[in-house]
């Protein structure tokens, strides 16, 4: 096939994806006309997914450096130093459109695609954790999708034997279209044990593990760059099917590999499969590389070189090769029934060769492939500052027991527990904190030391405010982490947004990166790895805007951790980080604005202080170490009434509350101000003189009981029992309803 | 009434890694004639209705709505007299 | 010094759990046997852990109950060896034929991971649970899709009547006390010989404080004391 | 060349969880024809045979030592020249 005979158009550029100025573009570089396997891999390396061509402008503002961190932004996922001679490594990716389009496959291969992304680097993963967002809960796709994703994520990671220990699930009907389904996953490695993918050595092996490549989900890269219709339901694109078995034989197999001295560089086949991870290896290192396609295992007959180069099969992997190791690596495979194939080798040509029956189907510069994608300065509408919502005009004229129950039997507050009890919690036996309170925790195995791990986001402030929004999920992952005992140390992002290429939706890119940015920097928690998932729209509605903020912490003696269940009656409860101004709690977009007041508005959220958060995070990490405390919440979603329910109900107690005659007590109870945390204590005085010492203010407004009830005043009681009940019932009985 | 069977497949092309695990066992114990190994399920039912064809387009809404995930399986169904009804 | 033996599978995940715990409990560490090795040494107790053989596809555990280490595990049964299978293990031994009845879908079709309460029953018929007390009620957390305990009526009689139900899903009172629909709430059986045991709930993760409990390590250190 | 095809069903009096979880949806989407829901597995394959008896007896085995429950499941085998051999 001679390669001149398969001239390319501007149509079928655009099929794939590609602007005529982007095909322009190609032409002008290459100096000629792709073929069509050629402009695949472009419009797959081009694609916003792989590329970054509207974000990368702003994810460049982003802090990315610091003493803990040892790999940021580049790599297959984040590095951090956990000490001891330990790294962690993490990394969050969406999985949206698939997982809309079937919710199973496409949540199981997220879960797949994001475990190998970490295990890639030479790093054993220890914690899942999963972000999801649905539409309105009484959506007629809205049980079909919860289900169908949450037993995928779970069927994926249960299988393959990680514990999935933490996550976020939301209800909202900007997602009814467009859910988002964001993996995170967490892996520990010797920190001077960790493998890169820039290829090196001219001529060393390139081989091919895993699965053999078959006709799934050609061009998913550019599916997740593009706007979605309600056509595409119909269209059908072929999805591609997990298989946790082999991506467990899979990351079994790697590991050994890696531990064998065999490997110089390897890389995972994740989007855009063969074609990301040949480019970036080879162009990483300043090579080139040249494959035989007839190398390649492949499923099925027939398989055109376009579509073994942009398959997106799972559980596959690229490695070169140290130059005697190939015999060392076969058994491995062969040990563990794995595929393996030398399908060809290290170049210094500065081009990807691609050759089929000897003769070469594709012939590409590197350089113009990785570094002229466009990028793109997108014009944007900065977001207007909202205003508060007025207090006063919010609260209502109820009992403060019959506005909790409200709250926390809603789509907003009710027990996750559905979710969480198909997941296996357990599996590796290291789980100290599971899901259930703020951050899940699991021991370094083998040590006393544990890693702390949490992903959140609060849209509906995110969509009012992008800048404040963006800093709260900042702040909150940071006080969840906190709230454990644990020290923050670093963060992933997951950025899902609508169409970059309106204004109005760059502008909440713009806002969000800017805010996260400024969170991250003054909380010292830098961004090693991150995911743009944008064109999140369906019909040309977009969803809110949601940058996920997944965080990890260090706590160097798990006998050191607390959660957040008040087991022991006789305790004082105090809210750390309680400002007398308080007193009248911010209610604008809150949860009780949202349910009790049915004021559905983007109105302002909470502020955030990064200063405030940083001295209060000290206070509380100095009070857990002292263990001066016996159970910490952080305050955030609901309010400080909602944590206390919390805490009481997961330690089966009850507690009494003082309310004082000043407080405007709606305000108190449910506002949302940031920055704050609920603690109890056996030591009153150790805990005021140590807040004293650390100048924070402080409040005492409970003491436990051991009657099972909260005793909000002199007469306003509700029974903690009855309230599980409510809190229990929500997620169950929705997905037990019957449809509309 | 009918009886009703549904065969579902996996499409052509959809990984059946289920397939490939039981392909590996059969050989290990020693059967290697066997090839291109496909799973699949069969729901089957009585149903209340006489008249085949319309029996046949209520299945096949079934079949789209709830029983087949159409994005990668098939669908053949297959409606007899009940037995013993005659 | 109880010697313990662990078999992986592919797919096999709470291989280093349970061993982790074992040497907890002995101070030494179990002998590890991949699933194509076709000779065993003598062991006092072998262990086959929980996870996902060969991925659960076909049946649980039919897949692993066919592998050539399987062989050897039959022997030691014939020996009057003492086993213990824990959740997909407890599928394999069934499969294998090992073991009474079968492991079906859970009844609610959802995977389930979390603790129930347990009680023991028959221990001093046998030998295996020989060290434990019936009195003792333990609380040990499931992880599983196919936990749903199923025998026919008369091997259920039959097992019943020679005490090979060892363990039930205590009614706490809890609507979803009994986590998989098991028949007659049967959490684990022994063999007719009472030296192999089958158990859904994973005791190696209630084995340390950090776990929450340690009913799993007191349940694992009567079985490793009765097996030496 | 045959094709295989190999019905597995659980035995009458066996508990069908699944048959059960469907009927309920079913109902709940408003069909109500259907009732005495049981479902099955299905496994096909190609076999380097050509005697259709002695096929049977091979499958017949593999069912037997690894294919199928026999504690809870029937089974049924068809077999066929493969399409576009003769
Ligand atoms: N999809 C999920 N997967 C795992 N755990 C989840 C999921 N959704 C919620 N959870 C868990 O439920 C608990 C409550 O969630 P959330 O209210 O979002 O916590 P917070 O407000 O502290 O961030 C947390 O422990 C969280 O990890
Ligand atoms: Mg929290």
């Amino acid at each position: 096939m001679s390669m001149e005979a398969e001239h390319t158009t501007q149509d079928q550029a655009r099929d794939m994806g590609l602007s005529a100025d982007e095909f322009d573009r190609i032409c002008t570089r290459l100096g000629r006309i792709p073929n069509l396997t050629e402009l695949g891999i472009f419009s797959a390396m081009w694609s916003e997914h792989c590329s970054y061509k509207s974000s990368r402008r702003w994810l460049k503002t982003l802090p990315t450096t610091g003493d803990q961190v040892i790999h940021g932004p580049g790599e297959n996922a984040g590095v951090v130093d956990i000490g001891d001679g330990m790294a962690a490594v993490f990394k969050i990716e969406s999985h949206n459109h698939p997982s809309f389009i079937e919710p199973y496959q496409g949540a199981a291969t997220g879960v797949g695609g994001i475990l190998r992304d970490v295990f890639t680097m030479g790093a054993r993963p220890v914690a899942l954790l999963n972000a999801l967002r649905f539409g309105e809960a009484d959506h007629p796709l809205t049980r079909h999708l919860v289900s169908g994703v949450v037993s995928g994520v779970g069927g994926y990671g249960n299988c393959i034997g990680i514990p999935t220990i933490g996550g976020e699930t939301h209800f909202d009907a900007s997602y009814n279209q467009n859910i988002l389904v964001n993996a995170m996953a967490v892996g520990l490695a010797r920190a001077d044990r960790i493998f890169l993918s820039a290829a090196s050595g001219l001529g060393n092996p390139v081989i091919y593990i895993g699965a053999k490549t078959g006709r799934d989900g050609i061009h998913g890269a550019t599916m997740a760059s593009a706007e979605f219709s309600e056509e595409d339901m119909s269209k059908r694109p072929t999805v591609q099917v997990g298989d946790p078995l082999a991506g467990k034989l899979l990351m079994e197999a790697s590991l050994e590999l890696m531990a064998s001295d065999s490997v110089v560089s390897i890389q995972d086949m994740g989007a855009a499969g063969l074609t990301s991870s040949s480019v970036e290896m080879s162009s990483k290192g300043g090579m080139g590389m040249e494959i035989d396609l007839d190398q390649v295992p492949i499923r099925e007959k027939g398989m055109t070189p376009y579509e073994i180069m942009l398959s997106e099969s799972q559980e596959r992997m690229l490695v070169v090769l140290k130059p005697d190791a190939t015999e060392r690596a076969q058994a491995i495979f062969d040990k563990w029934d794995l595929d393996f194939a030398v399908i060809g080798k290290v170049t210094d040509t500065g081009h990807l060769v691609l050759t089929s029956q000897d003769a070469v189907v594709a012939d590409l510069p590197l350089d113009p492939l990785v570094n002229d994608a466009p990028e793109y300065d997108r014009p944007y509408d900065p977001p207007s500052t909202p205003q508060p919502a007025d207090h006063t005009s919010l609260v209502q004229d109820m009992a403060l027991s019959t506005a909790l129950k409200q709250m926390m039997g809603s789509h907003f507050l009710a027990s996750r527990r559905w979710v969480y009890e198909q997941y296996d919690r357990h599996v590796m036996a290291d789980t100290v904190i599971e899901s259930g309170g703020d951050a899940a925790l699991v021991r370094v195995h083998g040590t006393n030391r544990g890693l702390a791990v949490t992903t959140d986001c609060t849209q509906r402030y995110v969509l009012a405010d992008p800048y404040q929004g963006a800093m709260q999920a900042v702040a909150e992952a940071y006080r969840n982490i906190t709230a454990t005992g644990a020290k923050p140390l670093a963060t992933t992002n997951n950025l899902n947004f609508g169409n970059p290429e309106k204004p109005a939706i760059m502008g909440q890119i713009v806002g969000a990166v800017k805010g996260m940015g400024a969170a991250c920097s003054a909380l010292d928690v830098p961004v090693v790895s991150g995911n743009v998932s944008l064109y999140n729209e369906t019909d040309g509605n977009a969803i809110s805007p949601a940058p996920v903020i997944g965080m990890i912490g260090v706590i160097d003696d798990i006998a050191d951790t607390v959660d957040i269940a008040i087991t022991d009656t006789g305790l004082s409860v105090y809210i750390i980080g309680q400002t007398a101004a308080a007193n009248d709690g911010w209610l604008s977009n809150s949860v009780y604005a949202h349910v009790i007041a049915d004021h559905d508005h983007p109105d302002a959220p909470p502020p955030v202080d990064l200063a405030l958060e940083a001295k209060h995070g000290d206070l509380i990490r100095h009070l857990t170490k002292q263990h001066l405390v016996a159970a910490v919440h952080d305050i955030s979603d609901g309010g400080a009434l909602v944590a206390l329910a919390e805490m009481v109900m997961a330690g089966q107690t009850g507690a009494d509350i003082t309310l004082s005659p000043d407080q405007l007590t709606h305000g108190w109870a449910f506002g949302e101000d940031q920055g704050r945390y609920l603690v109890a204590t056996s030591d009153p005085t150790a805990l005021e003189a140590a807040a004293a010492k650390y100048g924070v203010e402080i409040q005492k407004i409970a003491v436990t009981n051991d009657r099972q009830e909260l005793k909000l005043g002199d007469s306003d009681i509700i029974s903690s029992t009855e309230l599980r009940g409510v809190f229990e019932h929500w997620l169950p009985a929705l997905m037990e309803s019957k449809p509309r | 009434m009918l009886r009703v069977t549904i065969t579902i497949s996996l499409k052509e092309g959809v990984l059946d890694p289920e397939g490939q695990a039981i392909a590996h066992s059969l050989g290990n114990l020693g059967y290697h004639e066997a090839s291109d190994i496909r799973t699949g399920r069969i729901i089957s039912f009585t149903m209340d209705e006489s008249n085949h064809a319309r029996a046949n387009q209520k299945v096949a809404k079934m079949c789209e709505t709830l029983l087949v995930n159409t994005v990668i399986e098939n669908y053949d169904i297959a409606i007899e007299d009940q037995a013993g009804d005659e | 010094m109880t010697n313990v033996a662990v078999i992986s599978f592919p797919g096999s995940n709470c291989d280093r759990d349970i061993i982790t715990a074992v040497n907890h409990i002995t101070g030494t560490q179990p002998t590890q046997y991949w699933h194509k090795e076709t000779s065993m040494e003598k062991h006092d107790l072998v262990i086959l852990p929980g996870g996902f053989s060969f991925g659960d596809y076909l049946r649980c555990g039919a897949i692993a109950a066919r592998s050539p280490i399987m062989d050897e595990v039959m022997e030691h049964v014939w020996r009057g060896g003492f086993v213990l299978g824990i959740c997909n293990g407890f599928q394999i031994l069934t499969e294998a034929g090992i073991l009474p009845g079968t492991l079906m879908r859970n009844k609610q079709l959802q995977f389930v991971c979390r603790d129930v309460t347990l009680s023991l029953h028959h221990s001093q018929s046998n030998a295996i649970l020989g060290q434990c007390d019936d009195n003792r009620q333990l609380v040990i957390p499931v992880a599983h899709n196919e936990g749903n305990y199923f025998a026919d009526p008369d091997t259920l009689k039959k097992i019943t009547d020679k005490e090979q139900i060892a363990l039930t899903y205590t009614n706490t009172g809890a609507a979803n006390y009994n986590p998989n629909g098991a028949i007659n709430d049967i959490a684990g059986v022994t063999s007719d010989n009472g030296r192999v045991l089958g158990m859904m709930p994973h005791p190696e993760r209630k084995a340390e404080a950090i776990h929450g409990g340690v009913d799993g390590h007191y349940l694992l250190t009567s079985i490793i004391e009765a097996a030496s």
